[in-house]
């Protein structure tokens, strides 16, 4: 038992660091540090200077750009990343529909896919939940339906984060409606999203922000080559995307950095720029925060130190868990450092006078209810510990 | 004893229910009001004044009803039902009450009568940058111009200050913080979103004409407390009637919506979490009534304000967020109502105070009593 | 709507105060008040003065005892008894047996035993749940075998609380196996626990205590006429037993008492005698739990305000599961107060010189733990609450 | 960054659990040892001793093993997990770090050497009536009288402090508090039973004879918190230990324990439950862990301990307090064991200052860093 990362470790982890807060762009990691989203462009931007630096997608096998680091240092990696507020790849490409089609797909996929996709010069969008089938994926309705070299495809996908940019849009489709098990019968396609009859529909989200999408398939016609695998498997394909991944679940260094802005700000965020902390109660709270992210960062080092390759962690659900738990609970901490700011919604307009942080307070609360939803909501989680943990 | 509404009380009721049923009948409908300026229905404001109440706790001489506590409350919970974003806690129980409290008989006819008619919205400009729920004035400073006073300084945010046509300003003066009237157009205002849709405003005052509200040289910080304390208090009913149709929704939504294959309301730890809600509810329905019937029996309306806000607040933040998540994604979009309630929620337990703010009041105050006794009158402790 | 008291509820509420601070000797009242709990010998004394003034069973028919009087009078009742620290009437005796003899017994049986209910010179004890049946009673299996004029009874019950008093003993036992439904073929039979072949084992609590029995019957024979109502319809009577009661459900007054206690303790508690309540974090517990008890207070009087006689009253489950954790939570409080003396279980022996609040913290609030499993758990009345009230 | 015990440790790991194991193979087992004074197995204490744990953490030229911090955590752990009641934590790493610190080298040759062959049972005399888990004595004074000292005061409770061979005694002198060493039977002791089946002592000092414990006129307040904080973060590796225990005894009897004509494992509500109990506990495993492997590294202890009391002290309560209500009645009763789990780990978490007590010290020291990294060496806080 040791404490101390390794000498190789710690130079690693110096390495990551000196890389983000020196080869990304000050604009693009100063932006978010203000508390703004993301743009397109910046992720854009930031992936592909990742990516020549070949650390865009380094879980991949290493022919197609992977570095065959151990779970710890792509934990590292992806936390300095984090902690730099560099945006990092964009997970729909780099660590689901990459991943998928380098382990299934064919020769010809992946020499069409893969470097595009590392480069994200295909914004990957992910075309897996229903409005009739939310935690319960294999309930889908979209059907594919084989006619000549084409598959033609009807159905309405929801939830799908960042859809508005979408290029391509990686899909399950049920192919096969008599399978005996629902869970057969389904398979995975790639649909060019310019394609006719493919309809995007941004949905508004009660924090006033446009994140996720509806998309509509109408007849929309997709050659057969653009199945990944075999016919049939897409469940399977669908279990390896969400599962295979036990680094990176919980957002310790982004959870950290919005605490440490929090009690930042709770110095001189009283009235006549007193300081917050003189509050024991608020003091308190957040030294509970602290710890309780502590714990959150050390069980995740222990989830990577002791990682068992290939197969999926169980604890990453302790991490998902807790992880979303701790990153709402944060959330509600600066509505509450807000104090009446908290009534804005965003500093747009006439809220230009209150502090950036304070009019950011509630949509950011409201957005972050999305953390224990989306991704296996905490209920399926809790379910996937006694299941798989606990033997209940 | 008794917590039973009378015949009036539950025709009035039923009315204002129709009313605020028949403007928000739906997510759509509440969503188009709030999508223009100002935010609210002036239609249905109208007719709430019709209804007289917008004249509600004021005088029959000044234009109003002269009905008590237990009416407002009751009107309040009902706007909260459908989260209704007209601001009748703001304008008709905070700045009204304070033009009622402290305003001149001139100034209670003329404000009054415009604000039980509907002609005359008033809002309460008195928060400044960086304040905490205090009730004094800090950096808005008034000073003598001639025969009337000028204003300079910031107040923000300002609940439909944008739309206010009178707004109640306090303001420093060498008598500690005094109260103002501006007339809406003679002051700055920049106007903003708000987190439950609705709308508040920056307003700043450079030299702005104002008329003192009352007889100047009064300090108002007391005043200020006790409207706001009442305010708070119907601001907690209004959180009651929001909560109890969340929590409904949640329920209903339980029991429709299917996933692998059967009813949500199949989940024994769903249905659980549905009851422990209503749990939450009820503690908070209760302490919000109390506190309605305190202030009837004219008992002390800060220390009632404090506890019902702490058990609201507390409830609120469990019944808002478990609804969201209850609910899944769909509690995640602007078009399903869900998302609103926990908004709506956020925004009535942190406009006047939230839950630390007022625990802490309590907390301060541990030694003046043994215990709480509820049916003590007059006062809650003993 | 109003707050206060009618003038005659408000006199009745003087009248009770004045009864039970003078006409019942402070010897008992004292005792309690000194964390002691309330001996057999003071209970029995205490119920007895209660019954010579008429007041002890006020929820039973007049004919036998009763006082008609409406709900809240009967709260006012037992929480002025419980803020006088007065032994309540016991329950057994007063809450159930006694009302289901007098609902559904025979003329004979009424005659026989509700006097001496009432009066206590009978100490009633309550059989009903077994080993292997908790939450689940209908699964009951203790046998009673007609046999001419007499049942002879077989089996186990357990969690017998003060059973070691008991003179007789109320007992569900099935009578019918073949029945189609588990519910059917149970009957309520009155057993004397003198009786050959009965055996009562008390059971060690994890705080040191004796409260709970195990009560053996083996070829236990008694008569018929000990027969409650009818054959077949104990179930219904348990239900009517268990249900019945609204008022009392949350002991408010005891936890008031205690919580003020606390508060007083704090007071002068810290080291040299300092004040505990000088720590922020005590006195926010304290307060939030002075204002969870007035919620409770308050939902009790909503509950016996607009009480609906004869009908069980779902929100009994709201008191019972927020009544029981929040008297869970004050003895959490005082185990945390008393700081390191917390360690101690009880003021006997060599822990003398310790306060006596202090090391009686922790038995109490590991006894306490009883209070959310015991009278129907916490989760039967989650199921209670969603399936009675909200429809779930 | 290495999690994974080498295989030395594993084997020590392995013949204590073999030991415990054996000890106390049931309830009724632990209850019969704990049913006579002095509240733990002698024998089992004797087994320990040959084992050399209980000389774990000193060195080897005054009998022990000179191992470090990460084996003290295992047995510990072992030592939780069938909730033993040998006072490893209180007469090895409390009192006898203590010595071991502090001691002069005869002083440590002498008690240490017993110690670690289990002749001589050592108690740490320190908390006072009152007292809430200062570092330093107030009450307690001591005194000089001819070569030796005299000691006045009373000290409560003290763990094992009856059946203590030498009582090593903290007291206030013109140098502030100093150690000293005082043999059992000289004090009056009166012992009493624990909330976890153990003994302990209130022990008075009527001018009882004393050594001083190394250099005189030296305050030790630094070094007995030291000392409090190594043993704090080996009793949250003992709560660990009884926690994964509890919650696994838990666990299976929801799956064996029929209701209503199923087992409880498919009631969603329980299952649910006993998830988070799993993660609160593999977040206070986390915390400990890393508070064990802080102090190998030379880190702050007090930082440490504190952290990790936090996260175990909650879990603690939770896993405790639900292994009880899952567990229903049969867990109220001393003849099964989850409840005593639950007043194990009530001990362990008060003993040595309680969640609130530690969660302050944090709460004063926020400023003093902008995060916490857990893998910063020597400094949990940059």
């Amino acid at each position: 038992m040791r404490l101390r990362l390794s000498e190789d470790d710690a130079a690693f982890r110096e390495e990551m660091r000196e890389f983000f807060t020196t080869q990304v762009p000050s604009e693009i990691r100063e932006s978010f540090a203000q508390g703004r989203e993301h743009s397109k462009d910046d992720i854009v931007a930031a992936q592909r200077i990742l990516n020549a630096a070949g650390i865009a997608v380094p879980a991949w096998p290493a022919e197609w750009g992977g570095r065959d680091w151990s779970p710890l240092r792509r934990h590292i990696w992806l936390e300095e990343m984090r902690f730099a507020n560099v945006p990092p790849p964009l997970s729909f490409n780099a660590s689901m529909i990459g991943p998928v089609i380098a382990a299934f797909g064919s020769q010809e996929l992946k020499e069409r896919f893969l470097p595009a996709t590392a480069n994200l010069d295909i914004w990957w969008s992910q075309g897996f939940s229903e409005p009739d089938a939310g935690s319960d994926l294999a309930s889908l309705r979209t059907t594919a339906v084989r006619d000549g070299d084409e598959y033609v495809v009807n159905g309405q996908k929801t939830w799908t984060t960042l859809g508005q940019h979408g290029d391509w849009i990686f899909t399950l489709v049920r192919t096969d409606p008599q399978a005996p098990k629902r869970q057969m019968g389904i398979s995975l396609l790639l649909v060019d999203m310019t394609s006719p009859g493919v309809t995007v529909r941004p949905i508004e989200l009660i924090d006033g922000s446009f994140e996720v999408n509806e998309v509509w398939f109408d007849q929309v016609r997709v050659p057969v080559e653009n199945l990944v695998g075999e016919e049939g498997q897409g469940w399977t394909y669908a279990k390896f995307l969400l599962g295979n991944e036990r680094v990176g679940v919980a957002p310790v260094a982004s959870i950290k950095r919005a605490l440490a802005d929090a009690k930042r700000i709770a110095a001189t965020g009283g009235p006549g720029g007193s300081s917050l902390l003189d509050d024991p109660l608020v003091a308190a709270r957040i030294a509970e925060l602290e710890n309780r992210l502590l714990a959150l960062e050390l069980t995740a080092l222990r989830v990577v130190a002791n990682s068992d390759e290939g197969k999926p962690h169980p604890a990453s659900s302790v991490l998902k868990l807790n992880g979303t738990e701790t990153q709402q609970a944060v959330t509600e901490l600066l509505v509450d450092l807000a104090g009446p700011a908290a009534l804005a919604l965003g500093d747009g307009d006439g809220a230009q006078g209150l502090p950036h942080w304070a009019a950011h307070a509630s949509p950011r609360y409201l957005n972050m209810r999305k953390a224990s939803i989306y991704g296996g909501s905490n209920e399926i989680q809790r379910t996937i510990i006694a299941g798989t943990i606990l033997g209940l | 004893m008794d917590f039973e509404l009378d015949s009036e009380q539950t025709a009035l009721r039923e009315a204002v229910r129709d009313l605020l049923n028949d403007a928000y009948a739906s997510t759509e409908a509440r969503r188009a009001v709030q999508a223009d300026d100002p935010g609210f229905g002036e239609k249905t404001w109208l007719q709430l004044a019709e209804m007289g109440v917008l004249g509600l706790p004021f005088a029959e001489d000044v234009g109003g009803m002269e009905a008590g506590p237990v009416e407002v409350g009751l009107v309040a919970e009902e706007l909260g039902r459908v989260i209704a974003p007209e601001p009748f806690v703001e304008a008709v129980v905070l700045a009204g009450g304070l033009v009622d409290a402290v305003g001149t008989a001139d100034q209670r006819t003329a404000l009054l009568g415009g604000l039980s008619d509907g002609s005359t919205l008033l809002g309460f400009a008195h928060t400044e940058p960086g304040s905490r729920w205090s009730p004094s004035a800090e950096s808005v400073r008034a000073e003598r111009r001639g025969d009337g006073w000028a204003l300079t300084g910031v107040k923000t945010p300002v609940v439909a200050g944008a739309r206010a046509d009178v707004l109640v300003v306090s303001a420093r003066t060498d008598a500690g913080t005094e109260l103002f009237l501006v007339t809406g157009e003679d002051a700055d205002r920049a106007s903003f979103r708000t987190t439950d849709g609705g709308r508040a405003a920056t307003v700043t005052f450079e030299g702005t004409a104002a008329r003192v509200l009352g007889e100047a040289g009064v300090d108002r910080t007391d005043a200020i407390a006790q409207a706001v304390a009442r305010a708070q208090i119907a601001a907690c009913r209004e959180a009651v009637g929001a909560m109890e149709r969340a929590l409904w929704l949640t329920v209903d939504y339980l029991k429709t919506r299917k996933q692998f294959g059967v009813t949500l309301s199949t989940f024994q730890a769903l249905k659980f979490r549905a009851a422990d809600m209503y749990v939450q509810l009820e503690l908070a329905r209760s302490t919000a009534l109390w506190a309605t019937l305190l202030l009837d029996a004219g008992g002390d309306a800060l220390d009632a304000a404090s506890r019902a806000s702490v058990q609201v607040a507390e409830a609120a933040r469990h019944i808002g967020q478990e609804a969201v998540q209850l609910h899944g994604g769909i509690a995640m979009t602007a078009e399903y109502s869900a998302g609103h309630y926990l908004a709506r929620l956020l925004v009535l337990t942190h406009a006047l105070g939230d839950r630390t703010h007022h625990l802490s009041r309590l907390a301060s105050n541990l030694e003046g009593h043994r215990w709480v006794d509820p049916l003590a009158y007059g006062s809650a402790t003993a």
